[in-house]
């Protein structure tokens, strides 16, 4: 590796301590946790301690985030570093911006965890080393274009999950989630590598843009076409596992079903979220190893692929939603419909020369943040509920109204929000995706923007049988008792959806300013070129 | 007097009921009995009645007939609303048959309404103690309202409007005592039959709208006769139904609405069953004023009619006067018989307007309206003195303890069955005016081809003509009386048609605030010449029937009289009960002299002179007594006899068979052959049995299939869809996820192991099938992408090499 | 205000409020206000608070009739403008401006939205009086809930009908559906559950299909003008160019490069003729809402199972959502759609006509009887619409007002019973009149205003449609048939109205409801308005109504038979 | 007798690939799963060495990435133990088929 670095003199020139204050979120994130393991040693291992240690952790790194944001946003290092071998890492606005939403999000679950489990918990300090290292796997993801610190990332963030999913050792149910999902989640670890090492082969490097420039060339040549697909393929389905999308969706209702509410909450929105900055970052590549904006079409069956899946996953997600009974295995098929529809915003291939380059991974963004708050607030008063009476079936919300009105009503706003109902945040996150799709303006997009429509329509039913449930019946169970905190932080979701739906506005501005200027094309183009006359076809290789 | 005075008078007339009407509904029950029922009389009626007395004077002793049409022309028009663009101008028609329509009415009712103050005061009781009385007269003054309104109306829209509205009154009076089974199902009757007409009526109104582009009533007429002048508009369609042609259809559409209101033929069956209100009622709505709304319908909208709608109107009419006739021969209800005699009368004036007889028809409705309300108002004495008793079976002998009564009943009998005496001007209302209509009939069916070659010649000027027919009128026989009346009224029509000219030219001259083109004679006279080539004479039967009818007409008026009041008593009981009061006789006084006054004088000359502008049309056979003159010139002397001593004969059959007791009636109804008549006939030819079966049995059943159909099917294809969405989604969520998987993957794995033990268990949630099923999801994209793929295209290429 | 502020962005709030201070706005958000007020109010001042603030709203919506009489106002030219598009009361403020979109907090009013933001005031003022008693309601709990919802969802009728702002109208037209379904489900009747569901799922149905029209509109209305160079000049204002896609009502409607692109048969939206298709996703839409047989099953339903003020809203103001929508948005903007579906249009709005009627007769449920008259009332209102004459909009106009003041009336009639009885059955009641006279004349009228008794205010709009779809003769030969076919339904509207009177108000007393009080003050002052105004306007429809409305109508007229008469 | 080329690595290493696939399918033992995986990660191996040796000489990403995968394998397989240790307890079995509770 250092000799790989030598070679492209990355090192030569670059002021270090800068890249070291532009790394910081994610080295404040591994401090903390290391932190976390020396605290048992230091000052014991009592839930609240750690909890203490947790959040002063998180709220740095957070505040840390926001001024690199402030020195990023001025262009600090701007756009993918798309050199063949330029560092494993990157930092530019979309990885900062996912940081932040991140980390603010991480403090909510912590919130929650503290809410709940603080008091029973005894190995928080396990725990929140899982929680922690998952983190920095998530941050690595939306900060590399490297084919190896992809895997790297991605395993980072998987292999904690696994074990936060059957972190409660006594849990039958929480063994077999964690069984599954980690068994499926090293197979199609192992697929992905496999892909990655034929990308590699067939392009010679495991630069992203490199390999999408081999990509290409292979598309429009038709040289290796079956091999370097093939692996293509395999690196899409490592991602398409942790975005949870169809067929590689299995492991997600179940591992959500059995894992706790807090790691539900987290995974549901964490781990998705970044695997489609991923996604989209990729992408995004492709679409800049194009000389040409009208040679975009030539990406369109990658387009089609990513638009069919998501289809799939969304409309897939909502009917198997309709049927059941556990809450959060309903809330876990809604986050794959959900992350259909994020999907969709991922298949929005435009050329970043072309005009609203950018609108596509912008309204991705602005649809993270609000998906953040829609499922921190029902997953916050599901884990309420369940905390009082013991199960997440849809009957222990049978009149909710009467017995916790602070809890119904905020569940209410969720869950419509959810559905993409004005004038709730969520209606302004499709809205978002469906602009993006509109600006394509070619059938893949009406096409995606008739389904997504067509999806909150299906998706309604199962959505309104929880308010049913909660609102319309009463079978007369006992008032609910929950901690204020909690209450607290589910009421202040609901408000923030309101809000954000009369702020459209604002958070437009916001996301379009973190999306600017990801690409340096020029570099790509240029690079590009280089690549595609080294690299020499197999045949005549081998002698 | 200007127009607007009279115009100003007669709304006022209008206005009144409708403050007496609120009146009565906000302060009725503090006012209780009977000074509800005075407020009625003076406010719902006196006024109105003041109103027009003083306008038919002014209106028909100050003004020559050039300034009533100068006045009709001036007439105040109020733009109501714009139906599209047309605008809907509201106003008054001001002419002489609008002012004789409006006193017959407020004349008629308010003798009624002050009739009623007495006989309501112990009918309106009956209903757990809670007293109507004031209900009752506010309905009377809404009906007021509305028919005064209806009578003045110079537009289509209003006039349907009005028409509605006097639909409702007598649909609330009807049901007046609504607490009983029969009234509820009479009301009901009554104002779906009428909507059935009015349904014609609105398809009328569209060809009117649609084709003459207008609603009032004068430039429709204009325009209709331009239309038909230049053959164009209407009269350019070719589109036809049933043979008619577009402007047939328009009439008939018209036409239908009249057929309910004045209860023709197939939408007759309501008409009796409205028996079931209140006496007044009866006599004022259902004999004098309503039910002839439909004539005077007719008679407005005369000038859109084609002589092939004339036609039709004539048919219906006579088939409806020939049948409800023959009905009332068997009728023992008092009340039903004069009904049905109502019905009968009304057939003769839809009969008379079809034939042409214009000025015959309308004048038979006044006479008519003065006799049948009194006749009316005898049997609700009757009723009432007999302890409600209405089987004329139980009655008999009344005449002595109800003389005045009987004797008033008795005008009214002679009239309706046109006594007089041939050859002489001495007579009873029906004795001109149905004899009127029978003399047109009879020219239009034996005497017309001359009759119309001779107007073909004469086009223009048939009034130079005029004398000429009276002078050998005067040398052929000045034995006819009834010619000499014939000229005595037609005296006026001379006058107009030498005025006519003047005073159209002096019209084009004055430029008129809507510019209307005033209706100038001269193309109409021309039309006319053209049309009459092409109107055809009656079919014969027309007129042997109506012929025939006049002589059952005095038959069945005298049974009723006779069973009533003649004889000996048959129900002692009844007999013994039976007496009058002032309050309710002094009325049938009024009517009766009124009977005797509107025979003859002042109402024909009105009317007549109202037709010179009201029937310009391609059809003006009856406008002038110029045709009256032919016809009678022409007439046979039997018909004179015949008609006019028809009375005579019906009489003494009458009195022959029920001059002692009811036993040889009986006798004649058990013999064979005249027994099953006898059935069909009571049970009216089972026309509203099979109404019943059709219509109303056929409607409720269709509702019901569609009820069916929208629980059954609309609503359950929803149930349905939301069922499968939820199968599908079962479908996805579990056979897919889990199921299929199982199914498709066992399978997969047994081919490829051969070992079945995976089939064993197919259970859920199982890992391996997850990842087989992920597998080969990936593997079957990866092929459909290398599919779809291919090599890109040579201008791709040659884009990405820069 | 801080609502409207929200709406507006949020965007230096202080420098607009001024601005925002509008009369539009104060109407609008009035309501909201007044939830708020709710929200924090004790509770025994709720309901005083609710109905005053709905009182308030009618009477300050009144203060719109300035338009008219006002100085400014005068000749009909003056209020209307002599094209479609002249507005009044506009309130214009960017709410989400990037790049490529302009969504604006867009709020104005002429000759469509007006007389339907007075009824909308009037009705919601008179239901929520009607709310009064609800306590004794069979679920008579959360008073505070309902005044809340109730107040919401008259802000977000009233928004419907003044924003002109795709995206706004479609954000209000969505706003209702939320407490609509809480009204209907919470204090609903026994299938409550099953008919809130219902109400929600086939609306949302309807709005989805809105939404990808919404979406479409804009793209393509930016292809047009990116066609036309990237610059148009805006049809209607001042010094406004156009560079990209619009959400404005007007623009899009009367913006010739726009128009064009839209009616032009080679624009396609996946490979279907653009105008055509996206006429019918906006038409389904606002058929269901309408509605509209076949997608009518809600409406009874939602009707039978909601309280009696909800029924009344219901009835009164969403129904004619779908009607405001047809004028505004799917005529203007795609007349040549218009032209291409006329004549299945006005066969489902004969259907309606006399399927309502049919299945009306054959209801045993007081309620349902009327809900299903309101179907076929509403029929003569697409009839109307489909023909495209000037009759037919002004008596489909006519219709909508007619049927917002018969049809409430209706309903509280039935709830006044119920209240008292406990059971809608017809064949149970009887003798009514007797026992309250003066319910059973209230009733009379109202029955009889919604017959189409002439002199009141049913009969105009429907004498007005029937002469009108005649009159559209001469451009459909269809035109006689349907307009026949549909004058038959007076018929049947007496049948089954008639034979309601006689069977709930006639014959004898019955002792079950001998002793029934009759109207009380507070039902008489609710039922009184009504009355009164269904006898005005069907004496006096051009002061009442066609005053205020046939000027713009007739521009929309004029404009889409301008633009059917260019299709080649 | 042909010289040992690239295709030849590949083609071993992607059927070593498919036999990992194939006892991931059919194993029922998590144990037996785990392996099947690392059959996987082991052909991956052998592609990434193979290509660094043929495609570019000079070059040792490949290698580098190999051992990374290695370290992956190791620690992926460290935590797959401890939670089938887990689920023994809880299941007193590895059998995957009968950790079939969560379903649907």
């Amino acid at each position: 590796m250092t000799m790989c670095l030598a070679q492209s003199n990355a090192w030569a020139g670059i002021d270090v301590t800068r890249h070291l204050f532009l790394f910081s979120p994610i080295l404040a994130l591994i401090l903390t946790m290391l932190a976390i393991v020396a605290c048992p040693i230091i000052v014991g291992r009592s839930a609240k301690t750690i909890g203490a240690v947790a959040v002063m952790g998180i709220i740095a790194s957070f505040i840390l985030a926001l001024r690199v944001a402030g020195e990023v946003s001025e262009g600090g290092v701007s756009g993918l570093s798309t050199l063949p071998a330029a560092g494993l890492l990157l930092v530019d606005n979309l990885s900062i911006a996912f940081q932040i939403i991140l980390l603010a999000f991480m403090g909510g679950v912590t919130y929650l965890w503290w809410m709940g489990s603080s008091d029973s918990e005894e190995n928080a300090p396990e725990f929140f080393i899982l929680l922690f290292g998952s983190a920095v796997g998530m941050a690595l993801m939306v900060s590399t274009s490297n084919l190896l610190m992809i895997a790297l990332a991605i395993e980072t963030a998987s292999l904690p999950s696994y074990a936060m999913v059957g972190f409660d050792k006594r849990d039958r149910r929480g063994a077999e989630a964690a069984l599954k999902y980690l068994i499926f989640g090293a197979i199609s670890a192992a697929i992905m590598l496999y892909g990655i090492s034929l990308l590699y082969g067939m392009s010679g490097s495991l630069s992203v843009s490199v390999v999408a420039k081999h990509c290409i060339e292979a598309l429009a040549t038709g040289h290796d076409l079956v091999i370097t697909m093939v692996g293509l393929m395999c690196l899409l389905a490592g991602i398409a596992f942790k975005v949870s999308a169809f067929p590689f969706h299995f492991w997600c209702p179940d591992a959500f079903e059995g894992a706790k509410v807090e790691v539900t909450t987290w995974l549901s929105v964490a781990s998705k979220s970044a695997a489609l900055i991923l996604l989209a970052r990729l992408v995004m590549v492709f679409c800049a190893s194009i000389s040409a904006p009208e040679a975009i079409g030539i990406l369109s069956p990658l387009a089609w692929g990513i638009g069919i899946m998501a289809v799939m996953t969304c409309t897939l997600g909502n009917f198997a939603a309709y049927k059941q009974t556990s809450v959060k295995r309903l809330l876990a098929y809604s986050s794959i419909a959900h992350a259909g529809y994020m999907l969709m915003a991922v298949a929005v291939f435009v050329h970043p020369n072309s005009e609203h380059s950018q609108d596509g991974i912008s309204a991705l963004l602005t649809y993270i943040a609000i998906y953040m708050f829609m499922n921190l607030g029902a997953f916050g008063v599901v884990s309420m509920v369940v905390w009082d009476t013991g199960s997440d079936k849809l009957s222990s919300f049978t009149g909710l109204l009467r017995r916790a009105p602070l809890l119904a009503i905020p569940m209410v706003v969720c869950l419509m929000s959810l559905v993409g109902l004005p004038p709730f945040a969520g209606f302004i996150g499709k809205w978002w995706i469906l602009v993006a799709l509109g600006q394509l303006n070619n059938t893949l997009g009406w096409f995606l923007i008739i389904a997504a429509v067509f999806n909150t329509l299906i998706s309604l039913y199962y959505y309104m049988r929880i308010v049913v449930h909660m609102t319309l019946r009463d079978d007369g169970q006992p008032a609910l008792s929950f901690p204020l905190g909690g209450v607290a932080l589910v009421n202040l979701c609901a408000i923030v959806l309101l809000a954000m739906f009369g702020l459209a506005q604002p958070m437009k501005t916001t996301s379009e300013q973190f999306t600017r200027n990801i690409f340096d094309t020029t570099t790509v183009a240029k690079t590009a070129v280089v690549d595609a006359a080294t690299i020499q076809p197999i045949e005549s290789v081998q002698r | 007097m200007n127009s607007h005075t009279y115009e100003i008078l007669l709304a006022l007339g209008v206005l009144s009921p409708f403050i007496s009407f609120w009146l009565l509904v906000f302060v009725g029950p503090k006012l209780g009995k009977p000074l509800a029922g005075w407020v009625g009389v003076i406010l719902g009626m006196g006024v109105p009645l003041a109103m027009a007395s003083y306008v038919l004077l002014g209106w028909w002793f100050g003004e020559d007939a050039a300034s009533r049409a100068m006045l009709g022309e001036q007439a105040f028009r109020y733009h109501w609303a714009n139906l599209g663009t047309v605008p809907i101008l509201v106003g008054i028609k001001l002419d002489s048959l609008t002012i004789a329509m409006y006193f017959m009415v407020t004349f008629i009712a308010f003798w009624i309404f002050f009739f009623s103050v007495g006989y309501m005061s112990g009918h309106s009781d009956e209903v757990d103690g809670k007293s109507k009385y004031h209900r009752f007269f506010a309905y009377l003054s809404l009906f007021a309202f509305s028919m005064l309104g209806l009578v003045l109306s110079s537009n289509l829209l209003f006039l349907f409007i009005f028409w509605e509205l006097v639909g409702l009154c007598s649909y609330l009076l009807i049901g007046f005592y609504f607490h009983e089974r029969v009234p509820q199902y009479a009301q009901m009757k009554a104002f779906i039959t009428n909507r059935v007409g009015d349904f014609g009526f609105i398809i009328g109104l569209m060809l009117v709208y649609f084709q003459l582009g207008t609603l009032d009533l004068d430039d429709a007429a204009r325009i209709f006769a331009e239309q038909y002048a230049a053959g164009t508009g209407i009269f350019a369609s070719t589109f036809t139904m049933f043979g008619w042609s577009l402007a047939t259809i328009m009439g008939v559409g018209l036409f239908c609405g009249a057929m309910g209101k004045s209860a023709q033929f197939p939408l007759h069956v309501w008409l009796p069953d409205a028996m079931a209100g209140p006496t007044p009622v009866s006599a004022l709505i259902h004999a004098a004023t309503m039910v002839a709304a439909g004539v005077y319908l007719v008679a407005r909208v005369f000038r859109l009619m084609t002589p092939e709608a004339l036609m039709f109107v004539a048919a219906i009419g006579c088939i409806t006067l020939t049948l409800m006739a023959l009905i009332a021969m068997v009728q023992t209800d008092i009340k039903k018989c004069l009904a049905y005699s109502t019905l009968s009368q009304l057939g003769y004036m839809i009969f008379g307007l079809g034939c042409g007889a214009w000025i015959a028809a309308l004048f038979h409705l006044i006479t008519h309206a003065f006799f049948k309300a009194m006749m009316f108002l005898g049997s609700g004495q009757v009723i009432e003195g007999c302890h409600h008793e209405q089987d004329m079976r139980k009655m008999g002998g009344l005449i002595k303890k109800m003389p005045v009564t009987a004797i008033t009943f008795l005008v009214g009998v002679l009239a309706i069955s046109g006594f007089g005496i041939p050859g002489t001007n001495i007579g009873l209302g029906g004795f001109f005016s149905k004899d009127e209509i029978l003399a047109v009939a009879w020219v239009r069916t034996f005497d017309w081809n001359d009759y119309s070659r001779h107007e073909a010649e004469h086009g223009e000027h048939h009034a130079a003509s005029v004398p000429a027919i009276d002078s050998d009128d005067d040398a052929s026989d000045n034995l006819n009386g009834n010619h000499k009346q014939m000229l005595l009224a037609s005296d006026p029509q001379h006058g107009d048609s030498h005025a006519a000219p003047q005073h159209g030219e002096a019209h084009t001259a004055s430029e008129s605030p809507r510019g209307l083109k005033p209706s100038a004679h001269g193309d109409n006279a021309h039309g006319r010449a053209g049309i009459f080539s092409h109107v055809p004479p009656m079919p014969k039967w027309m007129f042997y029937l109506a012929l025939f009818t006049a002589y059952i007409t005095p038959f069945y008026m005298m049974r009723c009289w006779w069973m009533t009041f003649m004889g000996k008593p048959r129900d002692q009981h009844v007999h013994d009960h039976a007496h009058e009061s002032f309050m309710m006789y002094f009325p049938l006084i009024i009517l009766a002299v009124g009977t005797c006054f509107a025979s003859y004088f002042l109402f024909r000359d009105l009317i007549s002179d109202a037709s010179t502008a009201a029937t310009i049309a391609p059809m003006v056979l009856a406008t002038d007594g110029h045709l009256h003159t032919a016809a009678i010139a022409a007439a046979h002397h039997w018909l004179i006899t015949g008609v006019g001593g028809s009375f005579v004969v019906g009489f003494v059959i009458a009195i022959l068979i029920y001059g002692r007791g009811l036993g040889i009636a009986s006798a004649i109804k058990n013999t064979v052959g005249i027994q099953q008549i006898h059935t069909i006939l009571d049970h009216k030819y089972y026309i509203d049995e099979l109404y019943h079966l059709v219509w109303v049995k056929g409607c409720l059943c269709i509702a019901h299939i569609a009820r069916f159909f929208d629980t059954w099917v609309v609503d359950m294809t929803y149930n349905t869809l939301a069922k499968l969405t939820e199968r599908l989604a079962a479908f996805m969520g579990l056979i897919i996820d889990t199921h299929g998987v199982d199914g498709i993957y066992n399978g997969i794995a047994e081919t490829a192991i051969g070992m079945g033990e995976a089939v064993r268990r197919p259970q859920t949630g199982r890992i391996r099938n997850y990842v087989l099923f992920a597998a080969g999801g990936a593997t079957v994209v990866i092929v459909l992408m290398l599919l779809y793929w291919g090599v890109g295209s040579p201008e791709q290429v040659a884009m990405l090499t820069p | 205000m801080w609502l409207a502020l929200v709406v507006t962005g949020g965007i230096d709030p202080l420098n607009r409020i001024d601005i925002a201070m509008n009369t539009l706005t104060i109407i609008v958000f009035l309501p909201a206000m007044g939830a708020l007020l709710c929200l924090i109010a004790p509770k025994p001042m709720i309901r005083s608070i609710a109905v005053l603030t709905s009182l308030v709203t009618f009477l300050f919506s009144l203060t719109l009739f300035s338009i008219y009489f006002g100085s400014d106002a005068g000749t009909s030219a003056d209020v209307f403008g002599s094209t479609y598009g002249a507005l009044h009361h506009v309130i214009r403020l960017p709410w989400i401006t990037t790049d490529s979109i302009n969504i604006e907090f867009f709020l104005g009013i002429d000759g469509l939205g007006f007389p339907l933001i007075i009824l909308t005031t009037l009705v919601s003022f008179l239901s929520c009086w009607a709310s009064w008693n609800m306590e004794k309601w069979k679920i008579g709990k959360g008073i505070r809930a309902y005044f809340i919802l109730f107040l919401l969802l008259e802000t977000g009728m009233l928004g419907v009908f003044v924003s002109l702002d795709f995206f706004l109208f479609y954000i209000f037209w969505e706003l209702m559906l939320l407490p609509m379904y809480f009204l209907i489900g919470v204090w609903g009747g026994e299938r409550r559950e099953y008919a809130a569901i219902k109400f929600f799922l086939f609306t949302l149905a309807g709005s989805v299909l809105m939404l990808i029209a919404l979406v479409a509109m804009f793209f393509y209305s930016g292809d047009a003008i990116a066609q036309a160079g990237g610059e148009v000049a805006s049809a209607y204002q001042e010094n406004v160019t156009l560079t990209h896609g619009t959400f404005d009502l007007i623009e899009l409607a009367t913006n010739e490069t726009i128009q064009a692109y839209f009616s032009s048969p080679v624009t396609r939206f996946l490979s279907i003729k653009f105008a055509p298709l996206m006429f019918a996703f906006l038409f389904i839409g606002f058929a269901i809402k309408l509605p509209i047989v076949p997608f009518h099953t809600w409406l009874p339903d939602a009707h039978v199972q909601a309280p009696t003020p909800i029924s009344m809203i219901l009835a009164g103001v969403l129904l004619k959502m779908g009607g405001y929508g047809f004028l505004r948005l799917c005529y203007p903007i795609f007349p040549t759609g218009a032209e291409f579906w006329a004549f299945t249009l006005a066969v489902i709005g004969v259907v309606s006509i006399i399927y309502g009627a049919l299945c009306a007769m054959a209801q045993s449920d007081f309620k349902k009887l009327v809900a299903y008259s309101s179907i076929s009332h509403m029929g003569f209102v697409l009839l109307g619409i489909a023909v495209m004459t000037k009759a037919g909009f002004q008596g489909a106009m006519f219709q909508m007002i007619a049927h917002g003041i018969s049809s409430p009336m209706c309903f509280f009639l039935v709830g006044v019973i119920y209240d008292r009885a406990h059971h809608r059955e017809i064949n149970r009641f009887g003798g009514l009149w007797m026992t309250m006279p003066k319910y059973g004349t209230m009733a009379t009228i109202g029955f009889f205003a919604s017959l189409g008794l002439p002199g009141m205010c049913g009969f105009i709009g429907e004498i007005w449609v029937l002469l009108g779809t005649f009159d559209a003769g001469s451009k459909y030969p269809w035109a006689y048939t349907l307009a026949i076919i549909a004058a038959f339904s007076v018929i049947l509207t007496a049948g089954y109205i008639l034979w309601l009177i006689r069977r709930v108000y006639l014959g004898k007393e019955k002792e079950e409801y001998a002793g029934f009080s009759d109207v009380s003050g507070r039902e008489i002052m609710i039922l009184a308005p009504m009355a009164l105004l269904a006898l005005v306007l069907g004496i006096f429809p051009m002061q009442t109504v066609f005053d205020f409305t046939n000027g713009t109508l007739d521009l929309v007229l004029a404009h889409v038979t301008n633009a059917i008469s260019m299709i080649p | 007798m042909e010289h040992i080329g690239l295709t030849h690595y590949l083609i071993v290493s992607a059927v070593l690939f498919c036999c990992g696939i194939f006892t991931t399918a059919t194993k029922r033992n998590a144990i037996g799963i785990l392996i099947g995986v690392e059959l996987m990660l082991n052909s991956t191996g052998i592609n990434l060495v193979a290509f660094d040796r043929y495609m570019g000489p000079g070059r040792l990403d490949g290698q580098i990435v190999a051992l990374f995968m290695i370290v992956l394998a190791a620690a992926e397989t460290a935590l797959a133990v401890g939670i089938c240790i887990n689920v023994y307890k809880n299941l007193s079995t590895v059998d995957v088929d009968s950790a079939s509770q969560l379903r649907g």
